[in-house]
């Protein structure tokens, strides 16, 4: 692709590289763009961290029901072939690998595929975390969708992350406005990019990219 | 044998000073906000509390910690646009927080209930939350240590209860109760109806009896109400 | 009591000394026999380790039903108020310390409560422990019902067992056809003795009894 | 995607020699007979089999063991008075034994499917079973730590599953499936009825079909011969 890209044409990107029948996590903020375009013939199964299995669309109007919402605390819908579970059970899914896939937003990540999403290490700052550690280490495949650059120009695709990590070794692809990049043993490959190359991405960043196999 | 409450306020009567309380929601869905407002009422205090967050805006948990009767919160995530009250007693050093991954803090209240005495988890590990913690590699991964939370209090809500206890849930409202109401030494359960012994089916009974010691019924707020809340 | 007391008898002694609203677990053999003498008025709540509380009966007839079974495999019944769960719950249950008194059989009991139940020491034996160690570890009480003498004579409370044991510390009364016992910090206190008494009972045994305080 | 086979045979068609298969059921509540006897048929050999028992009389398990195809089990109770298959294979050194306190096997089990390193367990503790296992003092009380058992399959039955694999038990039957389920690869389940996606209620889902792998229909036996099995 040789156009920029937007964060719904990221997302849909997302959508369509998930395998169907997967069973899916979508982080809150960005992530959550990739539900808009996941398709029935996909089968895919959302899992929700506060209990649930087969999560449906946003509720609107008379759905909203105060018993069934995400993981953000935003009002949502059941689908057919939904379940429910306590707590404990629903981060069993996460930590013992059984979620194919799990999209997150992103502070950082570094070329071994390290997570820095949940403290801007600001020494001011009220830590909190929830369930985005669960997240890093527990599926399968954990993308991470987020913008390459800072405002001022830096890289988030990162020798090693400067933010404090909230997994280490777990990021296996990073969906960017310029660029998809793959985190392999090789080091990270770009997979694809978006109205720019390899090389003028590699002058911007200290990471060393590999082309795509 | 269960004890039916006929008040919020008798359910919570017990709660001592000094005591650790499982606090189950996660949102609004399952919080017991009648509990919490009676335990807000019956002036306990110097309490540690253990709920997913630190309370929100100027009800519940957070009135609580603007009280100044919790010490100490065992919680994953503290740190949202309206918990002001807990955002000012933190920076002033007059409550002491324990941030626990989201899973982590489920796996622990649930070893308290489980009689583990604790385990590894590899949620955590190579982060700040796991400096000073031990840890050990497994089969080639790293892991933290973690131990259980035991309480001596719970106050979750449920749907229903039938007179032994036993407690069904209702949608993601589900979230924690199971888990606390196992961990603590007594659980107190806000539910929407109490059924005969025998109206719920053994085989969708998701807490056992033997994990409640007090339920009071607490009517289900009209759905006007429940809309406001959520849109909060 | 001053006369010698039978199996049937000494199962009532049991179920008299539960409290009204327990949960009590009962093992196979001896101890099965005080479900019959629990009345409808102590309110008590049989569990059964292989997933159930809210045990009824052993099923007759009509009632028998493959899926409903306890830990001796045999069919039994459902009483208002049940529940089912899957194994690590009801081992949980256990291990949780949530039961309050489980009654279980004994080769031998130390005086400090050390319960020796799962294996004679043979060495030819093929080892079995099934839920003996859970349950041992598991509930507030454990009791136990035993007869005092070997065939030969022995005492099977016993200073240190020599049969391995099932847990440590673990016992806190026993009930046996001689006397009951309990296990406290002091030492073996004997709660009451049936057609005997407790010198008689000392000189026959090593383990040093306290009178009932 | 779930796979609906339509024979038990082709359900345990991908298990593979030296495989890892749990096997679900206490007594004949929950034991998969169809598919253990399709396990016998399809010759996988050199199995690492991971169940309550070791098998009873002539038949399921027992078999297996008989035709020397288990070269190691995992359970906590092997020795009834009709496991003589298991008996002779054992006193011949033809099979391995684990032998594990029946809530050990069912914690490690559950740990696997829960992604859980490690943990300590107080049963067990100053027992022949923990031997040169690590120990540890947690409250003035004893631990013996003890490790996840993962496996390549499960076989196991329930009642019912919709089309994406959700399941639903029946009594006592429940017993090891969920965490088994949870705990395998593969999980290959025989079951009484297949619903259309749907139809169970989210509520009472025991196992979510994140678990299950394949399901087949076995009907279930007529009552004479249920209760034949039984009074065995």
């Amino acid at each position: 692709m040789s156009e920029k890209i937007g964060r719904d044409e990221l997302a849909q990107l997302v959508a369509k590289d998930i395998k169907p029948g997967s069973f899916v996590n979508l982080g809150i903020g960005q992530p959550t763009l990739v539900s808009n375009y996941l398709t029935p013939e996909q089968g895919i199964t959302l899992h929700t961290e506060n209990g649930m299995l087969g999560m449906g669309p946003v509720a609107q109007g008379d759905e909203i029901d105060e018993d069934l919402i995400n993981a953000g605390k935003i009002p949502v819908t059941e689908l057919p072939g939904a379940s429910y579970f306590h707590h404990a059970d629903s981060f069993a899914i996460m930590r013992g690998g059984h979620l194919d896939v799990c999209v997150l937003g992103a502070f950082q990540v570094s070329a071994t595929g390290d997570l820095a999403n949940w403290h801007t290490g600001a020494p001011d700052a009220i830590p909190a975390v929830g369930g985005a550690m669960d997240l890093a280490t527990g599926a399968k495949d954990v993308y991470v969708m987020m913008s390459l650059f800072t405002k001022d120009g830096q890289s988030k695709l990162v020798p090693e992350c400067t933010y404090p990590v909230t997994g280490v070794n777990c990021v296996t692809r990073i969906y960017t406005n310029e660029a998809v990049f793959l985190i392999t043993k090789d080091g990270v490959r770009v997979r694809e990019t978006f109205g720019t190359t390899i090389e003028e991405l590699q002058a911007k960043m200290e990471v060393k990219l590999l082309p795509a196999e | 044998m269960l004890n039916i409450a006929q008040t919020a306020q008798e359910a919570v009567a017990g709660v001592h000073d000094g005591a650790t309380v499982l606090i189950g929601g996660f949102g609004n869905a399952g919080q017991p906000m009648e509990l919490i407002d009676a335990l807000l009422e019956c002036g306990a205090t110097d309490l540690t509390v253990v709920n997913n967050n630190a309370g929100q805006a100027d009800a519940g948990l957070a009135l609580l910690i603007k009280e100044r009767r919790v010490k100490k919160i065992i919680c994953s995530f503290p740190r949202q646009s309206d918990s002001w009250h807990f955002d000012t007693a933190y920076r002033a050093g007059e409550i002491e927080l324990e941030l626990v991954p989201q899973g982590n803090l489920a796996e622990r209240i649930r070893a308290a209930g489980a009689g583990i005495g604790g385990f590894f988890t590899p949620t955590g590990y190579g982060t700040m939350l796991a400096e000073g913690k031990e840890t050990r590699e497994i089969d080639g991964r790293g892991y933290v240590y973690e131990t259980p939370i035991h309480a001596d209090f719970a106050l979750i809500k449920a749907l229903k209860s039938d007179k032994t206890g036993n407690l069904v849930y209702r949608k993601t409202a589900r979230n924690f109760g199971p888990i606390m109401a196992a961990a603590a030494k007594k659980s107190i359960v806000q539910v929407s109806e109490i059924v005969e012994t025998g109206q719920l089916d053994p085989e969708v009974v998701v807490t056992p009896g033997i994990y409640v010691d007090t339920v009071v019924k607490i009517a289900a707020p009209a759905t006007a109400a429940a809309e406001q809340k959520v849109s909060k």
